[in-house]
């Protein structure tokens, strides 16, 4: 249902495929029909995710892909919002909306294709690169410790925190799922190959490295949860780190609650004269 | 008759309450009353103060001259006895300081420690001042205590009340002010009025983030926010703000953002944004002073050549300059209907002054604001085009997630009509084309500048937003002393309107710019629509506004 | 002679490398060589070609006919046989797919399975392509191998010398290329002149952030870091760059940024902050296809307006516009010593074309870059004043640290001489008209356009920066057709200088501006600056460069 | 050494008059003279407090004090360097630069006087005001949760994280001393009362609540850094939470390490001229 033919843009073997795929497929897991999905995405290879799916899209710029989702889903809660994006448009340019994005715990999905690199603009580090691995700009090896974006979102109080692997499209279908189902703001960072660009954090090296958590992994204990997200290295789980119940901000905000989404209210410019009148 | 009276004292003394006090007490008594703020980037201390003035005819700015300063402290009699008129009066508290030997015959010296004493209260000696001028002015003690208790409860109002027949007592009437006969009319300030502009229009979703002299736009609309309804949003930062509002008009909601400069240059990556993906926006940015931070809580009209330019690329946009209350409401309600109409940015420049005076004028008309939503009802079969081509370059626009099996696509990169990323040479052609043509369909809706004057001008005026009020009157002031002076005040002025323009500067013999900057931003936009030059300059930039007595001034010593 | 060698191909299939090594090995031939890049925003498939042009007089653009193309796919016959001049050739190799019926004749078929099997490598076909080239144009294999052997070695290199030799062998040569007398060059990029001009100039510091087409700006200077040495830090976000960049400058090294449209538009609010607090700064604008994201990859001059306005408030800054690379290496260097002695924010504003063509042209001459710090060696007893007012509104800067007991207080609040927060008007008025005055003092240092052409031009061409190339070359072939024009290309272009541009236009029936953007922003500069306007506007904005051809075209079929 | 008079713009009682006078002390009480340190502050009434003391004051942009401290100390690495600012600037609109700052661990110390609400402005929530806690803007309360610095620096790898108290200005003067002193990316979020906007947090609701990290606590032990840093409400630790050794980012990259600092370099343009012959 949400499948498109469309000639995509990216290098073959790219991971962006599989990602594709896997967000194709929960989608079609859902009861969702295309025109209630709007996915916003930045700018970089990842962002170009929406063009090639059967959804509104709303394809801003670089490192803004959150405020726009987030104006999106506040004007009418009744959309499905997803925002998706690539490593460098969703930790580097727009950290800083990230950040206060998972503070604002709005009802909507966080995509972010981690091939730990900026693939677009050919190589260049992004804040998920690791520390020492050279690239093109870096040659003398990236100086700046990596950042985790899952014990970050912890640490900001996000309720949905996840990893995928674009590699098995079908837990990432059930995860994207689980993520849109959640109400409230639910990160997803999805490992990525970028077989342009990314020699070191190739298929192989995720192969060996990857696992699914076990039934064990209580998604709801902060404190394994945070053990979870640290973990990266030797090995890396992938699967839901967290979850719990949270208060989502459109649920308490008077505004969106009280009323019908935003952009079916009446517009009557009389409505507003009784303000007017407090000047008298 | 025309009156000025200033309250002057540190920040965190009252002088914003007590101005306003005033200036209802007065509104109470039918007179025309405009409140102009002069405040630091400050909260305690330092020097601010208002001007109210008052007069039985409209008064659309301050004036230099002062009839009665009432003296928080000090500094303020140093600062302004010179702006004192010759018959005016100083009312000072006891900590109202040092009174010059030259000025102590003019001078009410109320002791505020009797009036603590006497009311129970420490913070009412300012309304014994305000009582004070009414009895100046022959003015009746009711309009003030009708204020106070709409003000205060209790045994507050009781207290102030106390002062207020302490102050009344304690002067005896100079001045003579007669209201004019009953009228109807509001008390409001630019900033409210855009705000109400923007409830009237249907505005309901608002993201900002704080930035003097915008922010009061914002707070405003956060208190109406349950009863409007209207989702007001303090975002991270200024690009959050309008890459949220975007995304809000993106889902089909009348959206608005507002900042000053430094605000709105952090936004002008989202303003190409709107300009290529073709979303409706409305931005008001309120200048100040700067480069950078400048002068935060001053004047200026340095952003005019910035707005007009901002962002990369090329797209078409509307600047609207805002030149007073009413100007200010009825414009920011059309702003979104064009803003709409064309799918295009929006621009409401307003500035401090502006935004923070207070004046009374006539109630505003909601009948003359309709609502032009522009949207399309109906869509073809087939693939929804977002960008389809048309002859006015306009293309129907849906609210996604309204028609099942129509989807909105739109994109920051070039796109072909579908709204897919495309690098075809002719069909970014043909986009640039179209984003042109709106452009260019835009022109018909310009209004032309608001001329002031006689008919037949030897000297031509040029200004833009809220030197408005301050021209206005001196323009009419030196019509009367046979000066041949007209003034084009511009509101629309990007695509700068030139059939006015062009016509009146055919009959005068020199054009002069008078604005709010050091370089002429208003000339040299005409210079580069039309090839005119402007004669002469009259330029101020040292963050306060001109006044009507300046603006005579300098004309009479510079131009006539 | 005059020949163009078209290489075409996806992404990924190695153009680039192809296109550097037939340049290259011209060089080694003595030939005037221009290598013009055109691509795609994505990394692998779509459709990139190189066009390589060469001649024994210089060549300063791109040409539209094509001698010869290389297809590395189908799409590539497809998209460019329509170039190709009338007795030009076609290679293909056996995957340039199926070559239409009335190009078989003329086209070279190389069957890349029996390059792949007799030189035992996969990746080879492309050079047996260019020593086809050779042949074709009659020159010897030595050239190729001598480059083979720069970039290749051991086994690969052999591979490729087999390659090159079947190539050579499967064609004869159709046309007559003679190389001119040897001469003196080097074979560079715009975004490469820039950046030797950055080290040359002793800058010490860049921060960016990767963005088409500026980054090779930043990764050129990355590889030579140690070496320089030079700081070259890859910053969050824009913001963060230039305001790293300004506090690095601010600490006395000599720092630069760069970047293009939609990232300078979130430095805007840096460069007012450069404004106020006089900062200098040399930022690089490679200009592309806008609004917002736009043709990520293609060309534009169309932030012209943006970058001559960005940045809220008004304070005096230079724009050059680089012409080639030449030109780029020289004013790179003299960006610095004029932000320096000036203490503003200097723009070079190029574009995608002049990023990405290389060039042969002669060595750039290091006598001719001076440094001048315009740094205080030493400072008055007492307090330091950074700001302190002179006549030319330039003040004695000196770096922190340097002098025990000196502090150097800079402000992006208005401030007095001291560098000290401040809101008193008279402070304010002084510190405008002292920043005014570097502006004006700053007008004597400009250069005037270069003008082309011949004496008593009767069309008058007026252009800015990478339009050199092709306008140079039209302009001199229509004079050889006895057509009167000339051109003037603005290097410098804001403040615009008008001496020249007076003089000539005052001779000239007809002004045209020849711009690669919609709204002719030069035009309307001209206009702001002189009144003039322009009689007729020649645009382009599809994202792909006026060549010479066109522009002639352009000129006979609408001006001349 | 360092004290100035200098009339300040700050109301009376504000609790910046403490941090202004523990960083005067703090500075006094190390071996360094005004000109060798430079105070970079942003926009707000925190980052006037360079305009009242005897140091070099780069006085930026809102938000941009951090990177502008950047550019500062990779200039002249023999400059220390102080990046001083509000909550809201440093959390707020600078906060992609707090989070890429603390990546990049740069011998900096950086000031946040943390009065949870913007002053200048007039008493917005910052982001660190407390949810539900109302202001003129946040009529119905603040809506979002707010974020703790210290937890999110730890998290991003900070080797240094304090937390100061205005009013004991002896205890906050020997932490910037110990913040300075420290090789590495420290900071100090100071809380500090605004009287004019903040009626919440005040002297009082402060001294209910803070208390010293005893000796015990052993800010190297990052399990314990994590307690403490998350411990808010009824008590709030003062002191160093954290502290290790770091490889400070100077210090390795090459071009900082292998030369004086850049400032002194000698500009000669014949220099470059080796790089042109590569274009031969
Ligand atoms: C403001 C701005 N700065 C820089 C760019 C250039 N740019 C485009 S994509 C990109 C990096 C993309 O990296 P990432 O988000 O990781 O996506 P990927 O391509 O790796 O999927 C950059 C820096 C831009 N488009 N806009
Ligand atoms: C780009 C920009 N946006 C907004 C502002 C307005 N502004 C000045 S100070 C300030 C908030 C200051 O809060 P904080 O950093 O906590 O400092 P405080 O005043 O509380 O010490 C804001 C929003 C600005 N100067 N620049
Ligand atoms: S550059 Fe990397 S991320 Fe981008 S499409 Fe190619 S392989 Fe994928
Ligand atoms: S507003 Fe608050 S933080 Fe600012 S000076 Fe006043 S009390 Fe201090
Ligand atoms: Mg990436
Ligand atoms: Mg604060």
């Amino acid at each position: 249902m949400f499948t498109i033919a469309k000639e995509t843009a990216w290098c073959p073997g790219c991971g962006n495929f599989g990602i594709l795929q896997g967000l194709k497929e929960g989608l079609d897991s859902l009861n969702l029909e295309p025109h209630q999905v709007v996915i916003s995405s930045g700018i970089g290879q990842a962002a170009k995710t929406p063009h090639y799916i059967s959804a509104n899209m709303f394809n801003g710029l670089h490192g803004r892909s959150l405020p726009a989702g987030i104006g999106i889903k506040l004007a009418n809660k009744d959309l499905t919002v997803i925002v998706e994006s690539g490593d460098g448009c969703s930790y580097g340019e727009g950290g800083n909306h990230f950040v206060h994005a998972v503070r604002r715990n709005l009802d909507i999905t966080h995509l972010v294709h981690n091939n730990q690199v900026y693939g677009l603009t050919k190589g260049q580090a992004s804040p998920t690169t690791a520390k020492h691995q050279q690239t093109e700009l870096q040659s003398e090896g990236v100086q700046l410790e990596p950042l985790n974006p899952l014990t970050l979102a912890l640490t900001l109080g996000a309720g949905f925190v996840a990893r995928g692997f674009f590699a098995d499209r079908k837990q990432l279908a059930a995860l994207i799922a689980e993520a849109i189902s959640y109400r409230g703001y639910a990160l997803i960072d999805i490992l990525q190959t970028c077989p342009s660009f990314n020699k070191v954090n190739t298929l192989k090296w995720y192969k060996e490295r990857v696992y699914y958590l076990s039934a064990e992994h209580n998604p709801a204990d902060m404190g394994q949860a945070r053990i979870k997200a640290e973990e990266w290295g030797e090995r890396i789980p992938l699967g839901v780190i967290y979850k719990r119940e949270t208060a989502e901000y459109g649920a308490h905000n008077t505004v969106i609650n009280a009323n019908p989404p935003l952009v079916d209210l009446p517009l009557k410019p009389h409505d507003a004269k009784r303000f007017m009148d407090e000047f008298r | 008759m025309d009156f000025t009276v200033l309250i002057g004292g540190a920040a965190g003394q009252g002088m914003d309450t007590l101005g306003m006090m005033l200036a209802k007490s007065l509104k109470t008594l039918g007179f025309h009353v405009f409140l102009h703020r002069d405040y630091m980037s400050r909260i305690r201390g330092g020097h601010n103060f208002v001007k109210v003035r008052f007069s039985n005819r409209p008064v659309l700015s301050h004036a230099d001259e002062v009839t009665v300063i009432v003296a928080l402290n000090a500094e303020t009699i140093e600062l302004h006895s010179g702006q004192l008129s010759e018959d005016g009066r100083v009312i000072t508290l006891e900590n109202g300081g040092k009174v010059p030997p030259n000025l102590q015959k003019r001078t009410i010296q109320l002791s505020s420690a009797d009036i603590v004493e006497r009311s129970g209260n420490k913070r009412v000696a300012g309304t014994a001042a305000l009582s004070c001028v009414l009895k100046l002015f022959g003015l009746p003690l009711a309009a003030l205590s009708d204020t106070i208790v709409t003000v205060f409860a209790g045994t507050t109002a009781v207290a102030n009340e106390t002062a207020a027949q302490m102050g009344y007592d304690a002067a005896e009437t100079k001045f003579h002010a007669e209201a004019p006969a009953p009228w109807d009319n509001i008390f409001i300030n630019g900033n409210e009025a855009v705000a109400l502009g923007a409830l009237a229009a249907g505005c309901k979703f608002y993201a900002g983030y704080p930035m003097t002299p915008a922010t009061s736009i914002m707070t405003y609309l956060a208190k109406k926010a349950n009863d409007a309804p209207i989702l007001v949003e303090q975002a991270e930062d200024e690009i959050a703000a309008i890459n949220m509002a975007l995304g809000a008009s993106y889902a089909g909601v009348r959206a608005m953002t507002g900042t000053s400069g430094g605000g709105f240059a952090l936004m002008a990556e989202g303003v190409s944004l709107a300009g290529i993906t073709e979303t409706p926006l409305v931005i008001a940015v309120a200048q100040r002073p700067g480069p950078a931070t400048g002068l935060p809580t001053r004047t200026e009209q340095s952003d005019l050549s910035f707005v007009v330019h901002a962002g990369h690329g090329e797209f078409p946009r509307l600047v609207m300059a805002l030149r007073h209350p009413e100007d200010a409401f009825y414009q920011t309600a059309r702003a979104f209907n064009l803003a709409e109409k064309y799918q295009i940015p929006v621009f409401l420049l307003t500035d401090q002054y502006l935004a923070d005076y207070t004046q009374t004028v006539a109630p505003f008309d909601f009948a003359r604001v309709s609502i032009e939503r522009s949207l399309a009802t109906a869509v073809q079969a087939g693939e929804y085009l977002r960008y389809e081509l048309t002859d006015t370059g306009l293309s129907p626009r849906i609210v996604p997630g309204k028609f099942p099996g129509k989807l909105v696509y739109v994109d920051s990169d070039e796109h072909d009509e579908a709204g897919r990323i495309t690098e075809a040479a002719a069909v970014r052609k043909s986009m640039v084309e179209k984003r042109q043509r709106k452009g260019a369909a835009l022109h018909p809706e310009l209004l032309e500048p608001e001329y002031i004057g006689c008919d037949e001008p030897k000297v031509l005026i040029v200004c833009w937003g809220s030197t408005y009020g301050p021209v206005r009157e001196a323009v009419l002031a030196l019509n009367q002393q046979n000066h041949a002076v007209g003034a084009l005040v511009f509101g629309d002025i990007y695509p700068l309107p030139t059939k006015m323009l062009e016509r009146y500067s055919r009959q005068a013999s020199k054009l002069v710019n008078l604005e709010q900057n050091a370089t002429g931003q208003l000339a040299s936009l005409i210079r580069q629509h039309t090839g005119l030059a402007c004669d002469h300059s009259l330029l101020k930039y040292d963050g306060r506004q001109w006044s009507k007595d300046e603006v005579i001034a300098a004309l009479i010593k510079e131009v006539l």
